[in-house]
């Protein structure tokens, strides 16, 4: 890892977002068109990251990178091995799919360019998600998924429904970032370590870490919502709001399988306890449960798919987090398998609603004619959803049951949940992949057909490769499968399933399954409507949550506010002066900081007593005046006693300045208060005048005692004795205070004399700027009005 | 001398505690004093010699007078709340003008008392 | 022949006594009021009352230069003097205890 | 309150504290005063004149904004301390020049600039405040 | 120069000898240039056109000047000149290391971003009345505060930068801006009034103002001065300051009402310098007082950056959430004062700087937002996003800056002090900066969604007539800032590297003391 | 220091604050605010004006001296002008005489044009 | 006035002659100066010079002297146990008619004993003067009359 070598990989993780600068340009350019050349980037992508693919078969680990930011020693390094090339390659191979099918998607939108770029960058996000070692750049990159892909489910911001999708998104994702963030953080705590593949490699037990639990509820918090796992699921049907290109990309073949994509990572670390074998599996199987009852509510196919995505990343968890070998090598298949038929399945529902002007399978049909080549694509992707032969699907449903069953309660459990969920995907699948094409024609729009080349090659591609991937398994197992099965189990393990079918339970199983599937398409109109009713029934669920939680939030912010920033300067002021008297009072009792008992009064003579009273008298004075004037007056005696007692102290400069700033104080707010019309006391009631006084005794009495204390301690004088020794001789003054303020402190009178000047200024245009149209100044001088 | 500081402060803080502006600007007021005879005592207190030295007579001029530094850090410190207590009494003033209360309970204006929720919609 | 320093000593005090009862008195005045007036002629004499103190005081110490500060004080003494009376002039007499022979209304109209 | 007697003697009040000002000015170094009190002194003065004469005179008499005249009182006393630049040593450092007249020596210093400084400043800031809210009160 | 020196003296003792270096005099240049430029500007008050053309070119200068002091503090480590060349600690001496250099230099920038947008944004009588001189008076306050090396001097540049600030905040009488600024000013004035009374406690206890000296001498007095509740009062005062919770009172009653640009330097620069001042009086001066309060600290953070996303949430205003936005920052910065480790410390730093850039920029767009939908409210404009998709850009990226998002410039301080507080064990304090983040995301996202996304409503302003706005004034600021935002979002290291050596410097003041006094401690 | 001078000097001072003590105890018992304006504005000034006098003196330098007499001086042109402002103020909005006066011949609101300022 | 600034410039003069500029030098060379002037009064008309000198010195003696009666009468009326007062306010018809001279008279009015002027008239006619004694206020008149207002009149015209 020291050696960073200038690398090829580095410009191929940044080169989407350099096209991604490029892309408005070049739509500008080319019209939808451009999406031929945009994807090139991907393409060559996916090209860059295939020449690594006989080394990781080999058991290579690849790493490479740069020092980012050496001072917190974080790198820009990647990690390549079985489970990030395989990510790799499929959001490359279907990120230029995707962009060529947004092309003919949105081909007259007026933002196409924007749409380009945005996919691109999240395409650029989600590579560098995958390949990340370093755990913040991971993390980075994790964020910039969540970002991206609330830019591209608000893509089509004038709706309410996009906005509100987007939003909850990004507070769904974005929330469990923070929680990975603090897991991320948590485990480099504790090992201190940074970077995947010296984590992987490293061995520590993290499992015995007495902070295993929180790192464990941290990623999980990351890695459910990333992954949509109930009851966090609902953000994701909901960002079918987003053109049908992102739905294909982002929420079926990629974005959401960030989070199985960190727990397939971390499971050699992680994994192996009874938490991850307890906790993922239940989430997961209740995800996978809860996906497809909701899925088979639906009627749009998006929404189908979507909730057919939130199932099968459930299962994928639940597998997951089973432990057993074949149960990971499981996972790997479906998840290979489901990124290539979802995608299709995606790409076929949105060309449907782009020919045939709807995606409700009630409103559409016949088309099978008519749009041959999606008809053909839609049929095999469902196929392999299905799990049937020879599709890839197939390998991945007997790798499942293989991996699940066992004549043990907790297996069996998680085998019949997954034969049921398993059995209603089949539904949907086929619900979404026949039903359209089938029976007789009736679609909304007029003449639908197959479109653009653009249209159809993302979803013939992706059914071919269903297909493909299939029926080469043993070279799609040794490249992908084995190299990712050992990256996710952390220790070499080969795949050797294949479409020819092997006697034995995992067969019976999936016939189980089909036969499952079979019965409830027949009745998939009656089990809809059974689960409307249950829903009904249950009237609440998670998204209503969402708004009800970012409502009670603002609500609940809204009144803390009002209590906290009530708007009435009274009782800041009663705040702020409570608060001095605890930062004062307390410490000083708490740390033992009180005075020593005063010795006796210090000695004063009667004139300096007199002078004292007076002032006292004056304050009291201020306080209990009847009138305004009186006030002022008061305020004019007691500064006259302070100046007086400035003087009998020995400070003629101050006494001089106290007399002359007093006067003019007093001058002023004459001046001042000519105009104003005001009640001159306040009236407080009783109990407030009690807190008032005791809130001013108890400050002034915390002042009183820290000034005790202060001035019981031995005074350094050095600085006043330096003073007086050189102020003459050579600062050249006898008065040393003045000598102080303009040489040896002159620095401080400098900014004393801004503050000055810029008060003059202040208080001018506080004087002379108004709204309301002043009254003419009195003047006989025309030329006054300039001079102001 | 340090009992006439606390009162100085406990009417200054008194009065900042009041609901009229112009209660709070005598406060202010105060408060300026109150604190400028806490530094004066901070620094020590000497009577009645003053910190001026005989120009004619350099040398034998080392006298003990009153600490000078407090005083030079008080001179500059009532200059400085002389400035603030003018803008703040004409603030005051122009607030009387242009919300017709020196009551701070009926100055709402920057923080108005129906504060409206914000829109909980999307 | 006397102490002269005694001497000194004595009235200083006498006299430093005498302005510290003005002072109180002028106070009470200050205080008391009734009028508005009554306040601002108080407050005129307190700046006198100090003026005297202040030389007083430097006579005490012996450091004359406190002259200087009592000139200054009497120049804003006046000024302020000068700046109440504009106050009374422009305000009129409301708000104090005493009743007015002219009437509010005049007053009014006058300050405009 | 502009009334004649107050009227006929304040021009020379006003002209004899400005006076009384200066004095308090130069002599700060060595006893009390200094630019901030003789600045203060000054501004009364103006106020004084003000209030007897109305604004127009003194805003005439000081020919320039008063404000301005602040700007150029905080420019002095900047100016005061940038002087050491050209003798190599820090800002703010206090550099004396005699300058024999007549046999005395007349001393001129930056301290004295600044301190003149702070006097304009004084003066301006403060005579801008009065009038305008004579102005303002008169209004 | 001719001197009629009577009696022979010995200079050397009183004074500092050896003549200044030229390079020194960074450390006062930026001081210098915001007061003569003040001053030079109020002098040409009424010559409004003129204004801007001496204003822009001298915050330029200044910028400049800061990268200069920021270069000769990185190469030199910390500087110091003695004003009027007086021994340290007689004479008044600025020292400035990375940490006020680096605060400096940001302000500088914010400034200058201020003062471009302002020839746009403030009009005729906004500047016959000083809006350009308030400006740099400000800009001297809060250079004076970063750079000076005496406590009872960064009194006085608090000053200087209060009184600047009440005069912006005044500038167009309007009755919310009189209301606030009347709130502001009080509340403001008594949190510097208790900066000056701890200081008078601190002069008492002391006998020195000199920061290098008290921090020389402090250990010494640990036990026998009541030193932990002078540091609560400076907490207090510089909480205050800062508008930490729950003394933040002044800011969501003020913020909001003067104009935008106004605000705009407000959130860039007032508050960050009670947080510097903070960290020099409790880190640099009372480490040992600090450790004592550190909890205290630590939950004033948690409550400051919970309170303020809160408040965020619960506006309607878009100016007043950026308010409490600035708040919720402050609680973060805390977190690391109270953390007090090299690395927390760091993130302090360097969130100063994250803030102070994109508050800064989050008014001004804030303002032309308002300028394209008709308003700052939430619940009655949008449809920028569509107006001026240039505008909403640049806004979402402050946006996800200001949520800590990556790759933006917040992102990595809030991860150092995530990491730093972990490290300790603060799981709470961690838990509350990623608590923040997340409320602030929903808060900035809300506005987003209504004021950007949302279509224009019919009738309303925006579609009466184009707002076009000018990109020289109204974007370059905007677009620089950003740029600044984001650069410092993917290439953090120079920032992070400068906060930890600013870090270091301040915990462990050697340095800093050695360049005040080179001979190692006083006579 | 010169005995005789310091003979003066207290008696100057005795005086001087004598008098501004009668002054004070003027402004207490006179009845109204303009006959209490006699007290202050003669005794109160005569008082202060002769202390300072005095201080000029005790100095022994003439600056002093002169600066002190400058100041009485001021005193003697203020103190006439202040009580004329301040009686005119008082009379101007109606602060009547005390009952003790036997005659005002000062015309009223209503039948003068008088300059009342402003 | 001319001759007064000539009398400066001698003072000057002398000032810089002499090579200080102090208050008392300056002093001594005004009483020079104006000692020179006397000498050459009949060339320069001078003489109106120094008799008006001699007038307003007189006219400041009897201020001098009012003045100090006036504390003292005040004083002793304050410090009578059972004060006998008939306080109110005379108009007074003003002789003097320049602006300088009414403010003179007033001023001086308002110093001496149980005297204050309150106001002018906007004619300036009247002199509008309260008195502590009102007794008698031909007598009070005619005092004023003889007194302030002829000696200024004496030393002003
Ligand atoms: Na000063
Ligand atoms: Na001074």
């Amino acid at each position: 890892m020291n050696a960073y070598m200038p690398s090829t990989t580095f410009f191929v993780l940044l080169s989407p977002f350099i096209a991604a600068l490029f892309a408005p340009a070049l739509t500008r350019l080319f019209k939808h068109n451009a999406a031929w050349l945009l994807a090139i980037v991907p393409a060559a992508i996916f090209w860059h990251f295939s020449t690594f693919l006989p080394d990781v078969a080999n058991g290579e680990v690849v790493t490479g990178g740069y020092q980012w930011i050496p001072a917190f020693r974080v790198n820009f390094s990647w990690l390549i091995d079985g489970l990030s090339l395989t990510f790799a390659l499929l959001i490359s191979g279907i990120g230029a799919l995707i962009v060529l099918y947004s092309g003919g998607y949105l081909k007259s939108h007026p933002h196409l360019g924007r749409f380009f770029s945005f996919i691109l960058m999240f395409m650029g996000s989600m590579l560098g998600l995958v390949t990340s070692d370093s755990f913040l750049m991971f993390f980075v990159f994790w964020e910039l998924t969540s970002i991206t892909s609330f830019l591209l489910i608000g893509f089509d911001h004038k709706r309410e429904a996009s906005r509100r999708a987007a939003l909850q998104a990004l507070v769904v994702t974005g929330g469990g970032g923070l929680f990975l963030l603090a897991g991320l953080l948590l485990i480099w705590n504790v090992t201190g370590i940074s970077e995947m593949s010296l984590l992987l490699r490293s061995h520590t037990a993290l499992a015995d870490s007495p902070f295993y639990i929180a790192i464990f509820v941290l990623v999980l918090g990351g890695a459910f919502t990333k992954s949509a796992q109930f009851p966090l699921h609902f953000w994701l049907p909901n960002a079918m709001e987003a053109p049908t290109p992102v739905s294909a990309y982002l929420h079926s073949a990629t974005m959401v399988k960030a989070g199985v994509y960190l727990l397939m990572r971390l499971n050699p670390v992680l994994g192996d306890t009874v938490a991850w074998e307890t906790v993922l599996p239940i989430f997961g199987g209740t995800t996978l449960i809860v996906g497809t009852l909701l899925a088979i509510r639906q009627t749009d196919m998006k929404l189908m798919l979507a909730y057919t995505t939130v199932s099968s990343l459930g299962l994928l968890v639940m597998l997951t987090g089973f432990g057993s070998e074949k149960a990971v090598e499981a996972a790997v298949l479906y998840l290979v398998a489901h990124s290539m038929f979802k995608g299709a399945l995606f790409m076929v529902a949105g060309a449907i609603d782009h020919e045939a002007g709807s995606r409700d399978i009630t409103k559409v049909g016949g088309l099978m004619a008519s749009m041959p080549i999606i008809f053909a694509a839609a049929f095999a992707s469902a196929f392999s959803m299905a799990g049937l032969p020879p599709f890839f699907g197939f390998l991945a449903k007997e790798e499942i049951y293989a991996g699940l069953w066992h004549v043990e309660a907790w297996p069996l459990l998680l085998t019949l949940v997954a034969i049921v969920g398993n059995g209603l995907m089949f539904v949907i699948g086929f619900a979404v992949a026949l039903k359209p094409f089938l029976g007789e024609k009736k679609a909304p729009g007029d003449h639908p057909h197959d479109g653009p080349v653009l249209l159809w090659l993302g979803p013939a591609v992706l059914a071919i490769c269903s297909l493909v991937t299939a029926l080469f398994s043993e070279l799609t197992h040794h490249y992908i499968s084995s190299p990712m099965s050992t990256a996710v189990e952390g220790e070499a393990v080969s795949v050797h399933i294949s479409i020819i079918p092997h006697i034995g339970m995992p067969l019976y199983l999936s016939l189980v399954t089909i036969a499952f599937g079979v019965v409830a398409y027949r009745n998939v109109d009656r089990l809809r409507a059974a689960m409307t009713r249950l829903l009904d029934a249950i009237g609440w669920g998670p998204d209503q949550g969402f708004d009800q939680f970012i409502r009670g939030t603002v609500r609940l912010s809204f009144r803390v506010t009002q209590v906290v920033q009530p708007g009435r300067l009274e009782i800041y002021m009663k705040a702020t002066f409570i608060l001095l008297a605890i930062a004062v009072m307390v410490p000083m009792i708490v740390f033992d900081e009180l005075p020593a008992m005063p010795k006796m009064p210090e000695y004063l003579s009667l004139y300096e007593t007199a002078i004292m009273a007076i002032a006292a008298v004056g304050l009291l004075s201020v306080l209990y005046a009847k009138d305004r004037l009186t006030a002022i007056v008061s305020l004019g005696i007691q500064g006259f006693a302070v100046a007086l007692i400035f003087m009998l102290f020995g400070a003629p400069d101050l006494s001089f300045t106290q007399f002359m700033v007093e006067t003019l104080s007093v001058v002023i707010l004459a001046l001042v208060m000519t105009r104003l019309k005001l009640t001159p006391t306040d009236h407080r009631s009783v109990g407030k005048t009690a807190i008032d006084l005791i809130i001013s005794v108890v400050c002034a009495t915390a002042f009183v005692l820290l000034l005790l204390s202060v001035t019981q301690l031995p005074f350094d004088a050095s600085l006043s004795d330096f003073f007086t020794r050189y102020s003459l001789s050579i600062a050249h003054g006898a008065n040393i205070v003045n000598v102080i303020l303009v040489d040896f402190r002159g620095t401080d009178t400098w900014g004393e004399i801004a503050v000055v000047m810029v008060a003059g200024l202040a208080i001018l245009s506080l004087i002379r700027i108004r709204l309301r149209p002043a009254v003419p100044i009195a003047t006989n001088d025309p030329s006054e009005e300039e001079r102001r | 001398m340090t009992l006439l500081v606390g009162v100085f402060f406990a009417v200054a803080i008194y009065l900042f505690l009041s609901k009229h502006i112009i209660r709070i600007l005598l406060g202010a007021a105060i408060l300026g004093n109150a604190v400028n005879l806490l530094i004066f005592t901070s620094g020590r207190l000497t009577r009645e010699v003053p910190p001026i030295l005989s120009p004619d007579d350099p040398v034998s001029n080392v006298v003990i007078t009153a600490n000078p530094l407090p005083q030079a850090l008080i001179l500059t410190a009532i200059v400085i709340s002389f400035s603030f207590f003018a803008f703040l009494l004409v603030l005051g003033f122009r607030a009387y003008q242009e919300l017709e209360t020196d009551d701070t309970e009926e100055m709402r204006f920057a923080e108005p008392e129906d504060q409206e929720m914000p829109p909980l919609g999307y | 022949m006397i102490d002269t320093a005694a001497l000194l000593e004595a009235a200083i005090l006498v006299s430093l006594t005498l302005l510290c009862l003005s002072f109180v008195l002028t106070v009470f005045r200050v205080i008391r009021g009734p009028t508005l007036p009554d306040r601002i002629l108080a407050l005129d004499m307190l700046v006198a009352t100090a003026i005297g103190f202040i030389a007083v005081i430097g006579i005490k110490t012996g450091y004359t230069l406190y002259v200087d500060i009592a000139i200054a004080l009497g120049l804003v003494g006046f000024l302020a003097t000068v700046a109440f009376a504009r106050f009374v002039l422009a305000r009129g007499n409301t708000g104090d205890e005493e009743p007015s022979i002219a009437s509010s209304g005049e007053v009014e109209k006058k300050d405009g | 309150m502009r009334t004649l007697i107050f009227r006929t003697v304040a021009p020379y009040l006003s002209s004899l504290m400005v006076l009384f000002s200066v004095f308090v000015l130069l002599r700060g170094h060595n006893e009390p005063g200094g630019g901030f009190i003789g600045g203060l002194i000054a501004a009364s003065a103006f106020a004084i004149y003000g209030i007897a004469c109305g604004v127009s005179p003194v805003r005439r008499a000081l020919f320039f904004h008063p404000m301005a005249i602040a700007g150029s009182g905080l420019m002095m006393a900047s100016i005061a301390g940038l002087v050491s630049i050209l003798a190599g040593v820090p800002f703010m450092t206090g550099l004396w020049v005699y300058i024999p007249i007549f046999g005395e020596e007349l001393a001129l210093s930056t301290v004295l600039l600044f301190d003149v400084g702070v006097y304009f400043v004084v003066v301006g800031a403060i005579t801008s405040i009065a009038l305008a809210l004579e102005e303002r009160a008169t209004d | 120069m001719a001197s009629s020196e009577k009696t022979p003296v010995d200079l050397s003792a009183a004074m500092i000898t050896e003549p200044a270096a030229l390079a020194d005099w960074l450390v006062i240049a930026p001081l210098v240039l915001c007061m003569v430029l003040g001053s030079l500007l109020l002098m040409v008050r009424k010559d409004t056109r003129l204004q801007p053309f001496i204003a822009i070119p001298g915050l330029a200068v200044l910028v400049l000047l800061d990268v200069g002091l920021l270069v000769h503090v990185i190469v030199n480590g910390p500087v110091t000149m003695t004003m009027g060349r007086w021994l340290p600690p007689f004479g008044i001496s600025f020292t400035v290391d990375i940490l006020g250099a680096l605060l400096c230099l940001t302000a500088g920038i914010a400034a200058f971003a201020g003062g471009l947008y302002g020839a746009g944004d403030v009009n005729d009588s906004g500047r016959r009345y000083g809006f350009y001189p308030f400006l740099f008076l400000m800009m001297a306050g809060v250079s004076g505060a970063f750079l000076t090396g005496d406590i009872f001097n960064l009194y006085v540049w608090f000053e200087v930068l209060l009184i600047s600030s009440f005069g912006l905040l005044i500038l167009g009488s309007e009755r919310g801006q009189i209301d606030g600024a009347t709130k502001y000013a009080f509340l403001n004035l008594v949190a510097t009034t208790l900066f000056l009374i701890a200081t008078g406690y601190l002069y008492g206890i002391f006998g020195t103002l000199n920061m290098a000296d008290i921090a020389q001498k402090a250990p010494a007095m640990t036990d026998k001065a009541p030193l932990v509740t002078l540091v609560s009062l400076y907490l207090l005062a510089f909480g205050m300051k800062a508008a930490a919770f729950p003394a933040n009172f002044w800011l969501p009653a003020s913020y909001h009402t003067p104009r935008v640009v106004v605000s705009a330097l407000f959130a860039g620069l007032l508050t960050k310098v009670g947080v510097y001042a903070l960290m020099r009086v409790t880190l640099m001066l009372f480490p040992a007082e600090r450790d004592v309060l550190g909890f205290v600290i630590a939950i004033i953070a948690a409550a400051t950056m919970i309170i303020g996303a809160m408040g965020a949430l619960a506006q309607t205003d878009f100016r007043r959430l950026l308010g409490y936005l600035v708040i919720s920052g402050i609680g973060i910065m805390f977190a690391g004062i109270a953390l007090a480790s090299p690395s927390g410390v760091a993130g302090t730093i360097f969130y100063a700087v994250h803030s102070m850039i994109v508050m800064t920029a989050l008014y001004l767009a804030s303002g032309l937002a308002a300028r394209a939908a008709g308003g700052f409210s939430i619940a009655s404009s949008s449809g920028v996003y569509s107006s001026h998709v240039f505008l909403a850009a640049i806004t979402l990226m402050l946006f996800f800056a200001v949520s800590g998002l990556p790759p933006f410039s917040g992102f990595w301080p809030k991860v150092i002090l995530v990491k730093a507080s972990l490290d300790v064990g603060a799981w709470w304090l961690a838990g509350a900066i990623l608590l923040s983040g997340f409320l602030t995301t929903i808060a900035v996202g809300r506005v987003w969604i209504l004021s950007y996304w949302r279509p224009a409503m019919t009738g309303g302003p925006a579609q009466d007539e184009a707002v076009t706005l000018n990109p020289l004034v109204d974007y370059l600021p905007l677009v620089l800032l950003t740029a600044l935002v984001v650069i410092v979002g993917i290439f953090p290291q120079q920032i992070l590297e400068l906060s930890q050596t600013g870090s270091d410097q301040v915990l462990n003041p050697v340095d800093y003391i050695r360049s005040v006094f080179p001979q190692g401690g006083e006579q | 220091m010169d005995s005789f001078l310091a003979i003066i000097i207290a008696l100057m001072i005795v005086i001087g604050s004598a008098f501004t003590f009668v002054a004070a105890l003027g402004l207490i018992r006179l009845p109204d605010v303009y006959t209490r304006m006699h007290a202050a504005s003669k005794a109160g000034t005569v008082g202060s004006g002769v202390v300072l006098i005095a201080l000029g003196i005790e100095a022994g330098d003439t600056g002093t001296l002169t600066r002190a007499l400058a100041g009485v001086a001021f005193f003697l042109l203020t103190a006439p002008i202040s009580a004329h402002l301040l009686a005119k103020a008082s009379y101007a909005v109606g602060y009547r005489l005390s009952e003790l006066s036997v005659v005002d011949e000062m015309p009223k609101r209503g039948d003068r044009t008088n300059s009342t300022g402003e | 006035m001319r001759l007064f600034l000539i009398n400066m410039l001698l003072a000057l003069t002398w000032a810089a002659v002499t090579g200080f500029f102090t208050i008392l030098n300056l002093a001594f060379g005004f009483f020079l100066g104006a000692f020179v002037l006397y000498l050459i009064r009949e060339q320069v008309g001078s003489v109106g010079y120094f008799s008006r000198a001699r007038r307003i010195a007189s006219l400041f003696v009897l201020f001098l002297y009012e003045l100090a009666m006036s504390a003292i009468r005040v004083a002793i009326m304050v410090l009578s146990p059972k004060m006998n007062l008939k306080p109110g306010i005379f108009a007074y018809r003003l002789e003097v008619d320049r602006d300088f001279e009414i403010t003179l008279l007033a001023n001086m009015i308002t110093l001496t004993p149980g005297t204050l002027s309150v106001d002018v008239s906007e004619d300036k006619k009247f002199l509008y003067v309260h008195a502590i004694d009102c007794s008698d206020l031909e007598a009070t008149r005619k005092d004023i009359a003889d007194g302030f207002e002829r000696k200024i009149l004496e030393a002003f015209r």
